[in-house]
């Protein structure tokens, strides 16, 4: 059950940049797409989708694990854990505002979009089918969350300076985005191969 | 006497964009010549291709989006010269059109043409092309024509044609890889050439050292600590012809010299790091695309210091 | 010798001397027109009222435009003869001003001067009024009434007055020459600002591409108190207000403040002359050096009396070189363009260039490259190609966050753009929106 | 267009298909449309994997929008789909397994596919049955047209086939990239601002033509 230092950091590098989940894993892309034409709220989503990930994966897999398996009800997996995300962003928002007041005013509306955002639940999925431990779960889910912020803040900054770019008309908005997502995910290439 | 109105200043530097465009192609001129040189006519047929596929595509995308033909300000040219330069001369003719024409039209006319892409076009395609033709991406010729000056040779190569790696696994003579009796890309082969073309650049003031110096120096360095050769290190592959040629396109490099130097070190450690670690047996494509990619954030955080802003007599 | 300079700054018309080389030789020699128009606007401050009417005639120095509020200034006859119209005529600003137009009677009858004799022994708290009664203002450029820069509020405190003889603009040779001809009159000009404001030190900053007139002004310094020669890098803007503080104090002028924040008074060296004149002699400033230069067939620095017309300081030099295309007031890089060859010359005008029409073409903009160019010229540490998008596109809101109003206009950017982009312009543009705003 | 208050069964049906299409005009369900687009067959398969759940939950929903209370209306609507969801991924699993696979995680998550939400909440839990099922068999259609288009063009640049037949022959050498990550962005991103060129060309065609006749 323990990872090396070294493994986590491969653990890391390979989430955050070569297996990213938005451009070779397509998980997230709706708020990628959405709430990334500023840089500092394209911050906030991606730590928000962070804390909620980490969350999430640590509790998914305790409930498939210390729920699910047990009754053999594993084929109630996917609304199990839909079901512990929504109430996880409800219970993670309204404890935020009573007592995180700093937190909540930063991160606050990003957390109802990040129920319906795919890479949570992903993630949790991902956990599963992977058969990851308890720890390689919840690092996965930090991780690739990370990688979820590096695309997303990446992404504001290039959406940023397109804003005084003269892009053709029927290009504007989403086909745009989604070429520069495209360009980006090229240059992602890169990383290919970092972890045999 | 019709006198015209204008505010200042009335009268402009003689630079234009035009005429730098053209320093950067005279530059390219000896990396040209001495890939024609090496690899043969192979190799001038490529490089005409991709110049004139790209220079036609932002022609034909300008006139069909009704927009003032600009191919006269080069930079088109640039592209396709800088992209030809970068394959090998074992490629096929169209993989050079589809190269150009990724590079004209998806990464700089959509996103609002010159000025605008941020990625550089020239090695978004180079990128392209190597992902969906990874083999012919990666057969160099061997010069069909070495260079002999001051002993150098290349006899260790014997007469295979083919080398799957453009990196020089020791025991090459630095004057060969100097010189360009290596297996590699058309135009990054001879260093010499590319070196006149930075002293070219540097003379007209086009560009600083620093980017150049700094990408160069940080591979040393980095390849030096990881217990590489840094002199075979820096004259091997793209890490020259990137350095001088593609690192310091302005449009997509950052516009403060501390982002630029932050820039070429990020170039730099990129480049080492896949070198070392990664699936490709070359980085230098993937290093300063994914610099290009930050370089929006280097802009928006590197502030620069107002004159009278931060020195308030309190 | 320590060469002082500022962070920013381009070298315009670098390989043609400045565009200096027709005129920086040639002595000042004296041209008066047959008449003069004279404007009452010619300082930053309400307009003087016209106080002769038509058909009156006026000696040399009589006041003819009476001072209107605290920043007023007297305007006086720069002839004598007779005045032959009184009334609204188009000058180089965008409203019409009142003038007074004397024909010359070529009889040079001065009314009464009477100065203290020497600067040194001129009554301190007299040379304030002497210097408002001369109507001197500012003659670099800035039209700014020099008594009321020589009395600051109560409360800051002047260690250094610095003397402008940067002449940093192209084509301009007009302080070359007063500081080569009469470094005397200048110095003495410093030393009764010194003496008026109680400052112990006078830095008169010279650039490095004018050596005989940083010899003549170093010799004429010696043996005076507290005064020295400080000599500039050639690079523009070198002489402009807040970069020559940064330059020879190293200190710098906070944003949205004035030089007297950091105890500084910037003079031009034209405007120390003519406070010379006015304390030494009693004289009001009447005439001035222009360098009239470009398309014309003599370039020539002239004294001329303010007031001369553009058309007849052109015909002292020889007449138009070719078909005029352009003709502005000032450098290239900050002159202000006359719409036409009638308007006057005024205390501020220190160089009057004639481009020819080739050279007057405009360029036409291409998209920005993001070279950096501009932003390794700007002087005032701005990122000038974004702060353009801003202005351009409307949001001035967030062109005030990146500090336009830090813009001192120099038009470095515009000069230095390749794809000759209206920088510079947008900025000006912005600026004027900003202060109509408010 | 279909008449303003009650639109007819086929209005509803076509605006999904075509002025609503969920991909090329909401751009909804980003996801799915990017992962599996690698050949026709995967977007036909989750185009109809997605249809099926469009159905089923419009009509649930549409059926039971007098009884679920509307503050837990959210909750209530995924759990419907959740179930349909899990339905269809038992039956592909069971009868399609190489489709299942090739789809892989993405099937689980049609759960969280925006349009499916977007449907329930803005049609089903307003309308009638009927008119729910046609909704979602019109959307699902569209979405799954949609998938069909970008999978085509992707497969037979990126494979030199289409539905797995080899059409452009041996001497071919397929363009990798459009198979890969990088290509479905670009793709996706290039036939969405085509067709934005050709409505606006149109559209400005039928402008033109109306300013003459008026």
């Amino acid at each position: 059950m323990t990872m090396s230092v070294s493994g986590v950091l491969l653990f890391m590098v390979s989430c955050v940049l070569v297996n990213n989940y938005i451009f070779s894993r397509f998980l997230g892309c709706c708020p990628f797409l959405g709430v990334s034409s500023k840089v500092e709220t394209a911050t906030g989503m991606g730590m928000a989708v962070m804390f909620v990930m980490g969350l999430a994966s640590l509790f998914t897999w305790l409930v498939y694990h210390y729920v699910l398996v047990p009754l053999q009800l594993t084929y109630l997996d996917t609304i199990a854990f839909i079901l512990v995300i929504a109430a996880l962003v409800q219970f993670v928002e309204m404890f935020m505002k009573k007592s995180m007041k700093a937190l909540y005013n930063a991160l606050g509306i990003y957390l109802p979009l990040i129920t319906t955002n795919c890479a949570v639940l992903g993630a949790a999925i991902l956990n599963i089918t992977e058969s990851y431990s308890l720890i390689e779960a919840v690092l996965n889910g930090v991780f690739s969350a990370a990688g979820f912020l590096l695309a997303i803040t990446l992404m504001a900054g290039v959406r940023e300076r397109l804003e005084s770019s003269n892009i053709p008309e029927s290009m504007k908005g989403f086909p745009i985005s989604l070429v520069t997502a495209g360009l980006l995910s090229i240059a992602f290439m890169g990383f290919a191969g970092l972890v045999k | 006497m019709r006198l015209r109105l204008s505010t200042g200043p009335h009268l402009h530097a003689t630079e234009t964009t035009r005429s730098l465009m053209q320093d950067v192609l005279i530059a390219l001129l000896p990396a040209a010549v001495a890939g024609i040189y090496l690899f043969g006519e192979r190799a001038a047929v490529l490089l005409a291709v991709s110049v004139a596929s790209a220079v036609l595509a932002e022609a034909a995308w300008q006139r069909l989006a009704g927009q003032p033909l600009q191919v006269r300000d080069l930079s088109a040219a640039v592209t396709g010269l800088l992209l030809g330069l970068n394959l090998p001369s074992s490629a096929p003719w169209w993989l050079a059109v589809v190269g150009s024409v990724f590079a004209i039209v998806v990464v700089k006319q959509l996103f609002g043409g010159i000025g605008h892409n941020f990625l550089n076009p020239a090695l978004a395609a180079r990128a392209v092309l190597l992902t969906s033709w990874p083999a012919r991406m990666t057969t160099f010729f061997l010069p069909e024509r070495l260079v002999e000056i001051g002993g150098a040779s290349a006899a260790q190569f014997g007469d295979a044609v083919t080398s799957a790696t453009p990196l020089a696994k020791g025991g090459t003579a630095i004057m060969d890889l100097l010189l360009g009796n290596v297996p590699g890309s058309i135009g990054e082969v001879c260093k010499v050439a590319i070196l006149l073309g930075f002293a070219y650049l540097l003379v007209r003031g086009t560009i600083g050292f620093h980017i150049p110096v700094l990408f160069v120096g940080t591979v040393a360095l980095m390849t030096w600590l990881l217990g590489g050769d840094p002199l075979v290190a820096v004259l091997s592959g793209g890490v020259l012809f990137g350095a001088v040629f593609m690192a310091t396109d302005y449009t997509t490099n950052p516009m403060l010299a501390r982002g630029q130097c932050v820039f070429a070190v990020g170039c730099g450690v990129i480049v080492t790091l896949i070198r070392q670690y990664g699936g490709y047996p070359e980085g230098v494509t993937y290093a300063i695309l994914l610099m290009n990619v930050l370089t929006p954030l280097l802009d928006k955080w590197m502030k620069r210091r107002v004159y009278g802003e931060v020195k308030q007599h309190a | 010798m320590k060469k002082h300079t500022f962070a920013g700054g381009i070298h315009p018309l670098h390989g043609q001397h400045e565009g200096k080389a027709a005129t920086r030789g040639k002595p000042v020699r004296e041209f008066v027109s047959d008449s003069v128009c004279i404007p009452m606007d010619m300082h930053l401050g309400a307009p003087s009222k016209p106080l002769v009417r038509k058909g009156d005639h006026v000696k040399i120095g009589q006041v003819i435009g009476e001072a209107v509020g605290p920043r007023g200034i007297p305007v006086h006859a720069s002839v004598s003869g007779l005045v032959t119209e009184v009334g609204l005529k188009q000058q180089l600003l965008s409203n019409a001003s009142m003038c007074v137009t004397i024909q010359n009677d070529f009889a040079d009858e001065w009314v009464e001067c009477k100065g203290f004799g020497n600067v040194e022994t001129a009554p301190a708290d007299k040379i304030v009024p002497a210097i408002l009664a001369a109507g001197i203002c500012g003659m670099g450029g800035a039209c700014f009434p020099t008594h009321a820069k020589l009395s600051p509020p109560s409360g800051k405190r002047i260690q250094t007055i610095l003397l402008n003889g940067a002449e940093c603009e192209t084509f301009l040779t007009s302080d070359h020459r007063l500081m080569l001809e009469t470094p005397g009159r200048v110095v003495d000009g410093l030393r009764a600002a010194m003496r008026a404001l109680g400052v112990g030190r006078g830095v008169i900053a010279i650039e490095d591409n004018k050596p005989d007139a940083i010899d003549a002004m170093q010799r004429a310094c010696r043996g005076r108190e507290g005064v020295e020669v400080a000599v500039l890098k050639t690079k523009y803007p070198q002489g402009g207000e807040k970069q020559l503080i940064q330059a020879v104090t190293g200190r710098e002028v906070p944003s949205g403040g004035l030089p007297m924040d950091v105890g500084v008074v910037v003079l031009n060296v034209g405007t120390a002359a003519a406070i010379a004149d006015a304390v030494v002699d009693g004289k009001p400033l009447i005439s001035r050096i222009t360098t009239v230069t470009g398309a014309v067939r003599e370039p020539s620095n002239l004294l001329l009396r303010i007031g001369t017309l553009f058309a007849d300081a052109v015909s002292g030099c020889g007449g138009y070189d070719g078909e005029p295309g352009k003709i502005f007031a000032g450098g290239s890089m900050t002159g202000v363009c006359a719409p036409d060859d009638s308007v006057s010359m005024t205390k501020a005008t220190n160089g009057i260039v004639v481009l020819t029409e080739k050279q007057a073409r405009s360029q036409t903009q291409l998209p920005c490259i993001r070279c950096g160019r501009c932003v390794d010229a700007c002087p005032a540490g701005l990122m000038p190609y974004r702060l353009m998008h801003l202005c351009v596109s409307g949001d001035l809101d967030q062109a005030v966050k990146e500090n336009v109003k830090d813009c001192i206009l120099c038009g470095s950017c515009s000069y230095i753009c390749p794809a000759k982009r209206w920088l510079a312009a947008s900025f000006k543009n912005a600026k004027e929106q900003l202060a109509r705003r408010s | 267009m279909p008449k303003a208050n009650k639109p007819s069964l086929r209005g509803v049906f076509l605006n999904g298909v075509f002025n609503e299409n969920p991909t090329f005009r909401l751009v909804l369900g980003v996801c799915p449309t990017l992962a599996s687009t690698t050949a026709a067959l995967n977007g036909v398969g989750m185009g109809l994997a997605a249809t099926f759940v469009l159905v089923g939950s419009n009509v649930v929903i549409s059926l039971l929008r007098k009884f679920i209370p509307d503050k837990v209306r959210i909750p209530a609507f995924v759990v419907v789909i959740c179930t349909f969801v899990t339905i269809v991924q038992m039956l592909m699993q069971a009868f399609l397994p190489p489709l299942y696979d090739a789809l892989g995680i993405f099937i689980p998550l049609i759960v969280v596919n925006c349009i499916i939400l977007a449907r329930a909440e803005a049609f089903a839990c307003k309308n009638g049955v009927l008119a729910s099922g046609m909704d979602g068999l019109g959307m699902g259609l569209g979405f799954t047209l949609a998938l069909t288009l970008i999978g085509s063009v992707r497969e037979l640049i990126g494979s030199g086939s289409l539905f797995g037949m080899n059409l452009l022959g041996a001497a071919y050498e397929p363009m990798l990239l459009l198979v890969l990550a990088p290509g479905a962005f670009i793709t996706f991103g290039l036939i969405l601002g085509g067709i934005n060129a050709i409505t606006a060309r149109s559209q400005k065609k039928k402008a033109a033509k109306g300013g003459a006749s008026a």
